[in-house]
């Protein structure tokens, strides 16, 4: 089946990153596409690069872009919720006039209709709030 | 009521008060995007959320805006479905005509039938 | 004399039970953010007992629509009257 | 048929009830996180009337350590019998 | 016990579960330095706070280590008051010896007076 | 009075941040004198020097700078907990080797030993949860 993820937990303060990584790598384990992981509310805060956890726990943010890069799975981060929250990319950092970027691949930075349209073109959509 | 709950549908199940969190926004957000994409879109107010309906509300701490100026647009969007459910409002002691919009309002029962009859439903 | 301050409400969290188990006898409560729902009158009951010793945040209710609607036993204070009641008690501890 | 998620314990929040109004008599719920918690016979009689539709996630039972304390009436299942579970139901519907 | 929360002292109230957030490290992680730097500290489990106190939890979802393995170290740091919200325990059905450590156990209005009596609380 | 403030709540998220700087600017009206804020679990979000919020919202992040420097109010945030969320000054950028910085002044990281300092030091401590 063709399965997609919306996350709204920030990382290292809730347990939903780490259940919804748990439950994708389950979903490919058993053969299902996962087609977008969408990160949303304070789950955007998964995307952010210069994370840097101790050595002893886990790196969500290299564990997103690994799952992505091995399984094809879009990381689709909502702009309005990431720039607001001081999370740019390359492009959204000149647009806002801001010397630095916090977001890089394979996170893009998405408007929510990208939401709406894997809600309705997946089979499932499960959530995994804070 | 059972033409607006047919499966092209999204159900946004607002479950926060306005100003105390971003909850209640972002969810509102959803649904407008969704409905300027085309999609046919039902609001539930459950829990907290309902007090998102009440008049005279007014800019937060901050002076940010809060929900109340973007409920007032809901009609330009096509969104016309609003459901509240019942016991969310009655455990605020609050009635459906104390409202800034016109509702309809859910029993139990119907709130489980309203759930499964969306082709999607987001929580909020 | 302690200053308690809970910003959950009580329809739908069960933070104020925390609250009101670590309150003595002469502490206060503040509602603030969510948390002033509990001054609606149909929710003030689980503050019984709190008789002029609970208050809520003006601007939280007046941001919500709620300040007409707040129930007579609860103290209505502005920001100011927060610093004030911070200033009165010896601490202040949240609930959240 | 729907499955219902919830991940927060009824010791502390109302979403449980949220989560059990949302239900039809043939919807499924389970619980993760510190939603297990719902599983210990003290707090299960929160979802009476679920009897062979509660569900909890084995993993986070065991990483708490109580999964010798869940009660007899709740299913445990790990991450494959979540995936199974949204598999079979139509559409997942969270609660948090 | 008065002896224990003098004016000089710090409660910290460690409210949620392990592994669901990581409210739990961060109180402990305040009491650790805060005893590390010669303060006296007290804990006090209160809520979904008493299941730190289970024995057998394991790791988390991806690995990570959980609590327990620092609640283990509090005698170290000379975090000896570990007092136990006893209706938290009876409403999961607990009782105190099922814990890893030793803890006392406060009735309603013996929590009450614990917090008028510590110079600093901090609530996690 | 010396009052110091504990922010647990990250902006645009919860109300947390919004509550903490109007009790703040109440404080010091009222001529108290606000050592600092110490921002921890979410809190550290604060810190955010990339935010961009829509124009028609308050900004959080500058909201602080502008008290700390018209107030002189420490503005001290958990390294631990900054550094897994993925907030870095120049200092810790170089020491992780991470080639970004998301946390510039008034905002400093520090210990936590600083919480405790300030908490006994000041008459009041004054904590904002989300």
């Amino acid at each position: 089946m063709r399965y997609a993820i919306l996350l709204m937990g920030a990382p290292y303060s809730d347990q939903a990153s780490h259940s919804a990584l748990r439950f994708a790598r389950a979903l490919v384990a058993r053969g299902h596409r996962l087609e977008a992981v969408f990160f949303y509310h304070d789950g955007v805060y998964n995307a952010a690069r210069l994370a840097a956890p101790p050595q002893d726990e886990p790196h969500l943010v290299d564990a997103w872009a690994a799952l992505a890069n091995e399984h094809r799975v879009a990381l689709q981060v909502c702009i309005a919720a990431a720039l607001r929250r001081g999370l740019l990319d390359e492009r959204e950092a000149v647009r806002h006039g801001k010397d630095g970027v916090s977001v890089e691949a394979p996170f893009e930075l998405t408007g929510l209709g990208q939401l709406v349209d894997i809600g309705t073109r997946c089979d499932r959509l499960v959530t995994f709030g804070p | 009521m059972q033409e607006h709950h047919d499966d092209s549908d999204l159900l946004v199940i607002l479950r926060h008060a306005p100003h105390g969190s971003s909850w209640l926004r972002e969810g509102l957000d959803a649904a407008l995007v969704a409905a300027a994409f085309g999609r046919r879109v039902s609001l539930l107010f459950m829990g907290e959320g309902v007090t998102a309906l009440l008049r005279g509300q007014q800019l937060g701490p901050l002076g940010q805006k809060g929900t109340a100026a973007t409920l007032e647009m809901l009609e330009m969007y096509d969104i016309e479905t609003l459901l509240v459910e019942e016991q969310g409002l009655s455990r605020l002691g609050l009635s459906s005509d104390e409202l800034m919009l016109e509702v309809e309002c859910l029993s139990p029962s119907a709130l489980a039938r309203v759930l499964s009859g969306h082709r999607l439903v987001l929580t909020f | 004399m302690l200053l308690h301050v809970v910003n959950r409400s009580p329809a739908t969290s069960r933070v104020y039970q925390q609250a009101l188990a670590g309150m003595s006898p002469e502490d206060r409560l503040l509602l603030i953010e969510d948390g002033v729902q509990g001054a609606l009158p149909q929710l003030v009951r689980y503050y019984a007992g709190l008789e002029g010793r609970l208050f809520a945040l003006k601007e939280d209710l007046e941001s919500r629509g709620l300040l007409g609607r707040c129930d007579a036993s609860v103290q209505v204070v502005d920001v100011d009257g927060f610093v004030d009641l911070t200033e009165e008690a010896e601490r202040t501890v949240s609930w959240y």
